[in-house]
């Protein structure tokens, strides 16, 4: 690659940077209409994916977890509404 | 007693200069803003301590992997900055991996137009490497390493050093990271110069909500394009779109957490403790340090002042007026130039909530800044 | 103006092809099918950003380490796939070790005689193995490598092929993965085929309580008895039990969750994207590919049928018959092909519980797959 | 390892394959009759392992980490005995 | 029928000898050791199956990357011995990052008189160093690899081996880590017989509690002073502090995680796994194995008497008394010795609580032998 | 490096160990008077580090993880103050 001359490489610089940034500016346009007809042939916004029908999940190695998440964030809740609960040992 | 003659020689006391030890301070300054000052601590904290143990002599630490022979010195920074830097260039890619599985888009795709306050803000760059090209000490790679400055990412400014300048990368990373550190400083001053009261009132609407189906073409459809055009850009383009895009597909739980954590984390500490072992006394005491200081500056004001003014001018043909404000988070410096426009916002008008909008730019930066980047590499790259 | 047009010259889409153009689509294929349809996210979602981004030119991403000279194209996946797979071959190993932490023999060892079924659903390995011997294009070691296809194992069919046929490592990956994913629709049909409504229905006595000795000693005295005997599958066999160990000894919690997590999703991330790099245009475009398309599917169908017809003639032999829908699970893709055993298994009997006895054969399958691929390695390699 | 004719290579696999699963087989079986036997001996089931006397954990960090997940698990028995625990926030 | 005949030959049962299968039992021994005694699991479990690993023949695991050209046997052990001891010597650097976060110097700083403890436990690194030179067997590199033993710490020992004594190192490492495991069998006997009971039943005051400020300038302070008196110690000492200063500043919450989690549980998988793979059957059946048993044995015992008797010393001195049995814990071996020390005092006096206060020498025991370790390399190693 | 006298090496071994630890024993007392000193001027033990002005975390990640490990010791406390609370399901 010849040593540009540093004008030129400014202005390739600059150029390209708006014009990606441009042409990306098009691509978000493009994808709300491609998003918004999709919406209105299927009637609903776009489901997570259609579960294949064989889900059982033997392993419960992640329900625990998830589990235990979801039983931690309830407990917010429940001591929201009984704020006596005092905090004896932080930790 | 020759044996305790030889010991003493040894010793890092008999072997370290004034240079160092001055250097040694200045690690301790950066553990100290990172720590008690809570100044990008990720980022400033293993930097400051890679360099106390850059400077302290005859450590071994930094020997490369290709000098040795047989045995190899223990140089764990030596063969982190070898093989992850300067000779294979991969921690800087594998780092955007985990910062796009972190990105939300939703505010670029509900405003595009931020986009283009992503792409003004870069302008910087530019200022900075006509400014290094000014100073006649500067070739044209060591000058496109120094205005990466003003795109206020670090990964990319790594990236960008490791090939075209190498010397420079450890003073031009820290210079980035010091810089986005201090950005609360360095922009409101400005934020405030460039607009007026009146327009950091405007008051703008809440973004609109964005589908799960647009939050997944986007990044598909912006790899490809991106990197059809700039090339050279994949490297990080293409890991920060994958990373996205294990993020927003919901499928892959596991993964999206093991990029943005641990492969994250982990590559964090190593990368920014070598950054720091390459800033020793005799590359850091020169003239250059002091330009490439001053012009990264110049490159972060004028990456500010051009989002910001390029918003103002976007607003000659808006109907729907934008707040100028978040046009300085388009340097990109995620998040904290986002924060800073809402801040400033809220100064001006506590009911602006600008946070949102002021994320399009931000992110859109650092497209802006990889883009940039691939092009220099291109045009001035061994490519 | 010529930087302009050298610039021009430089993009993607200058140097892009019709080929490139249609793999990037294959590519995003397998990402929909991961996204909207949920078919193996973990393996599929990554691969297909792997084919596209491979398929994107001048990106310097897949440059191997060997070519350069100097500073190396930062070719993040050419690094992974040279050190990782073709020259020293150890993300598989890695893998195995997450997965053996993640496996639970006891099926296994609460009902022996699965085992025998594990065996039987590896006959699809060597039919297709004759297959691609028959269509006279491929050698010996393609034809293994092809022929491996139908052990239904990713990292065993990564491991083997990356020793016996490097260039055909991503081809015979990719389509193992996909059958894999597509298993839910190639099964079924041959098991309903295969089996009486009356063998479908059998119950089968909930598995007895293993201890926790049993499950210690089993995966000791395998790893020693197999190694010793298929000395080459100890890459695979030895990580597998060692992970296995980790977890039934309860004993080092720390080492099981970090093989079973990090280890195991920081491997899949760069092994698949990895995997998917390999598919370019000019080896998919080819007529091997179509021809390995069709021996991948006969190997899968074959191994389905092994096992089915296996267990049938156990079933001569034995006085507390089996459901035979369970020898199907044999040819290992875990956990899949058991799940699909047990849904067969209460579409015909809903008080059916095939789940911990299909189990059995599948995780079975897992050993049969790595013990002929070791077999394979000391008739075939370099050994 | 000169060419072996593809017949052999494929009597040796199979003939291998089975060879090995029959043998883990046995091991199963010999596994159990060991694993009966020492059973018979100790009286009751091999306990995880005689706690060495010395047992004091003075790093709090592991005993965190399990108690956060025992009182995670613990609050979900709680929350099914009280079903009006309505979920507020379910993040 | 030859292939057969080959592939009979290429089985590991044609070529174990009775050593492999002694070796074989012994990898089990310490599997059971740490599986149903809970000696040590983290280390002796994956040591033990690496050393059953090492013994199975022809498995390809062993072979180091230099041996090999072309295509490398997926010698993973070989890779990870060979990159991570014996030519870079990196693993154990990380093993200490990772310590250092979970590393608590509190203990120090309220009472640094126990710093003098964990200096005079290290005496036996240089009785068991002057055992070996006696011998006559050992050159003075393998006499301070053998002597580093009594220093009570892996990752030291370790990197001190694959310095100065390669083929050392699995040995000396595993009867480092063995006789850690049996501290609770050998400090109890000697604590008992070099201390009277009214001196193991002094009860010691609560330690005062340390400001955040102490604990962040003693490891920033300590790092620098150590590694300017002995550079060859940086390695382990600089490693050691950052990961402290991350846990201790508070800062960089994900960091410190990533350091003591993900990191050392992946380093000590595959540390621990690579150093059981080095005990082949010639390497240990041989003299010197019981010669370094021995020599071990010795170091541990004076250590242990070292830290007794100075702490006995150091009474004559001090107004108020400390508890003799915490001297025994400046081994480090941290936090085995520690307890013990703990616990023989509750038996003395159920009143004293030396736990908090033993972990004083324990720690400083671990800065000991890396400032030894530091200074053999200086005088003795490659540098 | 000549081959040095093994006992010349263990007493600079001896030394050099015994000399870096009474140095840090040293540091630690001017630390203690330096941490002593810094408390005197600033009044109050060093605060954490004041917080930037500009502190809006728009990430959910850290503050869910923090609020689940909150409440799960939180529910600690609760379970301690109703010992009645049978822990059925302990996985
Ligand atoms: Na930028
Ligand atoms: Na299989
Ligand atoms: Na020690």
């Amino acid at each position: 690659m010849a040593d540009p001359d540093a004008l030129i490489l400014t202005a390739i610089g600059i150029g390209i940077a708006f014009g990606v940034l441009v042409l990306l500016l098009v691509t978000v346009l493009i994808i709300r209409l491609i998003s918004w007809a999709i919406n209105k042939f299927t009637g609903d916004d776009e489901t997570q994916s259609q579960l294949t029908e064989i889900q059982i999940e033997p392993e419960a190695l992640s329900e625990n977890r998830d589990r235990a998440r979801a039983a931690a964030i309830a407990v917010t809740a429940l001591i929201e509404t009984q704020p006596h609960l005092s905090r004896r040992d932080q930790d | 007693m020759d044996e305790l003659l030889d010991f003493l020689g040894s010793t890092g006391l008999s072997a370290i200069g004034p240079g160092e030890g001055l250097m040694i301070l200045v690690g301790l300054v950066f553990v100290y803003l990172a720590v008690a000052r809570d100044m990008e601590p990720y980022e400033l904290l293993p930097i400051g301590l890679g360099v106390v143990v850059a400077n302290l002599p005859l450590t071994g630490l930094l020997v490369s992997p290709v000098d040795g022979t047989g045995f190899q010195e223990s140089g764990v920074f030596g063969i982190i900055f070898h093989y992850g830097l300067s000779f294979w260039n991969i921690l800087p890619p594998i780092i955007f991996l985990g910062l796009g599985a972190l990105t939300d888009f939703s505010p670029v795709i509900s405003n595009p137009k931020t986009l283009l306050l992503g792409a003004a803000a870069q302008v910087g760059i530019f200022v900075a490497f006509w400014g290094a090209l000014a100073t006649g000490v500067f070739e044209l790679p060591e000058a496109a390493s120094i205005g990466i400055i003003g795109g206020a990412d670090g990964p990319t400014t790594i990236f960008l050093s490791a090939q075209l300048a190498p010397e420079l990368l450890g003073i031009t990373a820290v210079i980035a990271y010091s810089y986005m550190a201090a950005v609360a400083f360095i922009q409101p001053p400005l934020m405030k110069l460039f607009t007026t009261k009146k327009e950091r009132e405007i008051e703008m609407a809440p973004p609109r909500e964005v589908s799960r189906l647009e939050k997944l073409l986007f990044p598909t459809i912006a790899m490809v394009a991106i990197i059809l055009i700039v090339p050279r850009s994949a490297p990080l383009i293409a890991m920060f779109m994958i990373g996205n895009l294990f993020r927003e597909s919901g499928a892959v739980p596991r993964l999206t957490s093991a990029a943005s954590n641990e492969i994250l984390n982990i590559a964090t500490i190593f990368l920014m403790l070598t950054i720091g072992t390459q800033l020793t006394a005799e590359r850091v005491f020169q003239l250059d340090t002091l330009l490439i200081l001053g012009l990264g500056l110049v490159a972060f004001a004028c990456g500010t002042m051009g989002g910001l003014l390029f918003a103002k001018t976007m607003n000659l043909f808006l109907k729907e007026k934008i707040n100028p404000l978040i046009g300085s988070a388009g340097v990109s410096a995620v998040p904290m130039a986002a924060r800073i426009s809402h801040h400033i916002g809220q100064q001006s008008n506590p009911r602006t909530f600008l946070l949102p909008h002021a994320m399009g730019p931000n992110v859109a930066g650092v497209i802006g800044s990889a883009v940039v980047a691939g092009v220099f590499i291109s045009l001035l790259g061994a490519g």
